[in-house]
């Protein structure tokens, strides 16, 4: 049931970084989590040690460095949480929950193409899932689309150059990279790969309504494996509070009558995209 | 140094239990919490059938608080004997089950079939859920509703039973009166404030539910002052709840007049909480040289 | 933009006005708080007589927000009129007085010397104060209560009567209607929710007056709901107040059906906080191009 | 009615030190308040930006610099607050309302003693007040008595030297200078310089204990003017809330029936001892 052991750790702050505007990156101490996090997996932090605001906020594993004992968060400053962990200095110590949810299925087949979409800040677990499936696969079977609004919050392009991976960028606006969704680009590519008849595994991350995208243009295409990560709001991050629920269904069937509430932090919050009711 | 208190016939090695609700089955944290630690595992709402709950979202976080209207989801009472039962048995810590109901029979069927389970000590009852529209909520505002419901659990099952007082009355005394009047071994308070949070810029309330119900420490002086108001005025057990973090917030607790408390939204701070607690109040009577934590339960002055 | 709103024969120039006890009778705050920008200033409670209030300590924080027990400490009306109404006359912002009283004919003596006294624009009926032992609390927890007093000061006045409701109860819903059928012109809501804190190392409550008013950010939730509930059971103008510091907070309040707000506890964080909030309201409407501040009056969806 | 004019300000912190075991001082940047300041007022601070804790917390004027336009405060590290202004960094910035309250009233007979008497952290204002009494009657009429449990926790001593100062300490354990309480110090001063037939004038701050006998010892050499320096908690700082209140007395005989509650934090913190009804 549960798929990693979970620990709760006060982490020091060994760097802070604004990679992109209001985007910030923070580096943490924590070997267990950087040798036992998989691609998926997150984190619930406290911010502050009193009670406002009261409860962890939750952030994707970006990286792991387990020879350092280190691991990253990639954040959007949107709030007051986000805001106190952007001001936190180098050296200052968060309490952190994790490992936490389900994980990114690698898959096993050595011919297999991955194509891993990210928007936005869906960037932060695709980052830490390119370099897995790297490591496991080969970097020429992996493709990462990156989307967003405009050029400037394009995330993590280099870091995916650097690794090896093949990379493509779309912004809404056309500043950089293909002009427009992300998920027209993973249209166009799925129709490439699929011609070939190789087998394509896709892997996303990003905003609810681009994830709904990619899981349709999935089914069109019939493309078998899709897996999404989902965000919700989440009270306990435990699987016990029973808040952060999304609708799954068992079977595979489209229109799922007998869906039920699965919880995205312990179900979750990777998903198999035909085990979800989308609406 | 004595740590152990009892409620009805329940012997716990420590007064401090889960709040229903906030500790699932008791096996979704047990890889946090050492169980054996807990003085007693209160588990999550547990009805008749299975409720599938509210629709998303569920929670919102307050100053100090948090809003739920989980429409106490859950997967009926034979499941849980069925499935989650069997791994509470491995721990030597008593069972508490929450029960909800939509109509009194419900509750005292599902006493009933808890009362010849293997392995359960006590039943909660849940009369003040404020995320369910029929019953429940309603029994918990009305002193008739209140009885009726207690008599009929406590004819259903001869476990200890513990009734859990709703914060949204004008006399709650009243209503625990009412409670120990149809036979309740114990009471415990309290369940959650109803609240609602408005998000400006979407100009839509917080929670798809409308209202939900508030916890944390938010709400501490409130359950604090029903807490000494209703041990003031009835003999039975009486088990505190509300906002409660650490050692320090469940003495205080004590102090008022509680026998035992419950740890709730404080699992969500710290995964770990229950047990922290029970720590701080064994820290408290050392430094205060209190060798039985008996002593505490109503030993605040004014 | 129109920020501007009507209570009852009360014109406010915006919504916002300072919540009774939080803001003295003005003069106090007005080097720091420019009463013209006020859309109104509740002064304190006011008695027939001077009341010299509870022993301290009278206060105590809590996570988000703080207990109090003042016991309204007063100097009485006479004093008021005649010591403190003058100084409120260089300002164009209406005055409003909070009155207090432990039986119905003192509400009514007060309100009738207040009726009487120039520069008074509306009387605000305290049946809610949680830290008088006599009458006051007593009336705000009974339907039938508080259509007595209400009753007597309507009789007593022609003043705009603002009738200020206790969460203390079980249905808010229900003294609503009461006070509406009583003849009150406008309703404000929240007062303080009943509390108590322990201080765990001397063992002693940390009010002398052992229980208190809880307010503050904490109870936000709670006054939200209840301000909700009310707007959609009666048609009278309601004054939303309990936890607002900024303006999205106000807000929050008007959307939930309130058409003007009081800040309180807010001014002890920020002692600016009445003024930043109507000019947070303003920003907001701003933002979202809402020209008549009337217009978010209500306006939450689900 | 306000002495002086009240600000609300965000002040930038530009030193913080441990000058004895938990007890710090943070200097702050503000000239208004540096310039406007007397001694015995205090300011209310503003440690977070949340809501938990949710109030101000008051501290004593403990020195200004009108040039540099700074002040400072001196603090016993008791609780989350004063922990959390504890923490903060240098360059960090925290919102202060003041100079607020009544001050010390420093009379004007040039040949007049001063005797002051500072127990624990109410060295805080006496430090400002020994430096302004020394501007305006000269140090050499000025004597502090500084009390502590023991001689680590004795604050100021070395800046009260500094001023020029006539300085006497004592402590409970005796590990530095008298041994005893300072109350016991003050009376054998008073009974020297009383016989001297010097007009003396008394002004102390400190645990109410201390000052209750300060007062009592007063009341018996027939000391006509002691000033005290009471806390009290507080919720709003400005004279609105009525929390504050201590039992004052409008014409000064013993035992006062018409008292009525007094606020600390307007009328006060400094009080002359005989309008306060000591229980
Ligand atoms: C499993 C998981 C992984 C996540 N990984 C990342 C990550 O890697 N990087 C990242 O930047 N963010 C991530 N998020 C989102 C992140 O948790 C929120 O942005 C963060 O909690 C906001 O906290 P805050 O206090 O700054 O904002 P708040 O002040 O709490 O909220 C600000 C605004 O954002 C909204 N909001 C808050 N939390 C969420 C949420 N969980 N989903 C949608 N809206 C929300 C609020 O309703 C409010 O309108 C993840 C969320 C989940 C559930
Ligand atoms: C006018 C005035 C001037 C002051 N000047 C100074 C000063 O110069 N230096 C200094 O160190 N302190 C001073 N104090 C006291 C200081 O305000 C408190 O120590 C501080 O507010 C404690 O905050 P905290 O959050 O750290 O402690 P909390 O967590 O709030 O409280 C910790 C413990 O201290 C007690 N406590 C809190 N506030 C007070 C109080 N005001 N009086 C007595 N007990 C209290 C609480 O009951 C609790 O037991 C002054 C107080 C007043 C009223
Ligand atoms: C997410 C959540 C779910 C809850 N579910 C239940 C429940 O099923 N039955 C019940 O009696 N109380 C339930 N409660 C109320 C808690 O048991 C407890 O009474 C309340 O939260 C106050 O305690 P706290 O402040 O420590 O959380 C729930 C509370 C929360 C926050
Ligand atoms: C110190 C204090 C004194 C108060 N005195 C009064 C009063 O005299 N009359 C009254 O009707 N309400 C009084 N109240 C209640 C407030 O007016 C307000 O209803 C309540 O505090 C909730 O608003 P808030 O959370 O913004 O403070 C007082 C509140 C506080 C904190
Ligand atoms: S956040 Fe509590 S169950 Fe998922
Ligand atoms: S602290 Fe509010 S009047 Fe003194």
């Amino acid at each position: 049931m549960i798929q990693t052991k979970r620990i709760i750790a006060d982490c020091e702050i060994i760097e802070q970084i604004e990679v992109a505007p209001h985007i910030f990156r923070s580096v943490l101490v924590e070997p267990t989590i950087a040798k036992t996090a998989k691609p998926g997996q997150f984190v619930n932090v406290r911010v502050c040690d009193c009670y406002d605001p009261l409860l962890r906020r939750p952030f994707s594993v970006h990286a792991v460095n387990p020879e350092k004992g280190t691991f990253s968060l990639l954040y959007d400053v949107i709030g007051r949480g986000t805001k106190i962990l952007r001001d936190m200095h180098v050296g200052d110590k968060v309490s952190v929950v994790g490992p936490l949810g389900s994980s990114f299925d690698l898959g096993d087949d050595p011919n297999a193409h991955h194509m891993l979409v990210a928007g936005g800040c869906g960037a932060a677990p695709i980052h830490f899932l390119s370099d897995a499936l790297c490591h496991k696969h080969g970097c020429g079977n992996v493709t990462v689309l990156v989307g967003a609004k405009t050029g400037t919050a394009i995330l993590c392009q280099s870091e995916f150059v650097a690794h090896g991976v093949n990379v493509e960028v779309a912004t809404d606006d056309g500043s950089f990279g293909f002009n427009g969704l992300v998920t027209e680009l993973l249209d166009n590519c799925l129709k490439s790969t699929l011609n070939l008849g190789v087998n394509t595994r896709v892997y996303s991350c990003g905003p609810m309504p681009m994830m709904r995208e990619v899981a349709r243009v999935c089914r069109v295409h019939g493309v078998d494996s899709c897996q999404v990560s989902l965000e919700s709001t989440m009270a306990c991050g435990l699987g016990v509070c029973m808040g952060c629920v999304t609708k799954a269904c068992d079977h595979h069937d489209e229109s799922c009558e007998d869906w039920r509430y699965s919880r995205v932090c312990t179900d979750g919050p990777v998903f198999d995209a035909k085990e979800l009711v989308w609406e | 140094m004595n740590l152990s208190v009892e409620i009805g016939k329940i012997r716990m090695k420590n007064p401090v239990m889960t709040a229903s609700g906030t500790f699932g089955s008791g096996q979704e944290l047990s890889d946090l919490v050492d169980l054996n630690k807990l003085g007693a595992i209160v588990v999550k709402g547990t009805a008749l059938k299975p409720w599938k709950g509210n629709p998303y979202p569920r929670t919102a976080e307050t100053p100090a608080g948090m809003l739920n209207a989980i429409g106490l989801q859950n997967d009926g009472v034979d499941d849980f004997i069925e499935k989650k039962l069997p791994f509470l048995r491995n721990f030597d810590t008593p069972v508490i089950v929450n029960v909800v109901g939509q109509n009194v029979e419900d509750y005292a069927e599902v006493a009933k079939r808890l009362d010849v389970a293997e392995g359960v000590s006590g039943i909660e009852i849940n009369i003040s859920c404020p995320n369910v529209k029929e019953g429940c909520m309603a029994f918990g505002t009305t002193a008739k509703g209140t009885a009726e419901v207690v008599s009929a659990v406590r004819a259903a099952t001869s476990l200890t039973v513990i009734t859990k007082l709703s914060p949204n009355v004008t006399d709650v005394v009243e209503m625990a009166q009412a409670a120990v009047d149809a036979g309740t071994d114990a009471l415990s308070l309290i369940n959650t404030l109803l609240g609602t949070a408005i998000d400006p810029w979407k100009r839509k309330f917080k929670l798809a539910n409308i209202t939900g119900g508030l916890s944390g420490p938010a709400v501490k002086p409130v359950a604090l002052r029903m807490v000494w108001q209703v041990a003031q005025a009835v003999d039975v057990p009486i088990i505190g709840m509300g906002g409660i973090v650490n050692g320090l917030d469940a003495v205080e607790f004590l102090l008022a007049g509680a026998d035992a408390v419950a740890v709730g939204t404080g699992t969500f701070v710290n995964p770990a909480a229950t047990v922290a607690v029970a720590e701080g109040i064994a820290d408290y009577m050392e430094k205060m040289s209190v060798d039985d934590v008996r002593e505490l339960t109503g030993g605040v002055g004014s």
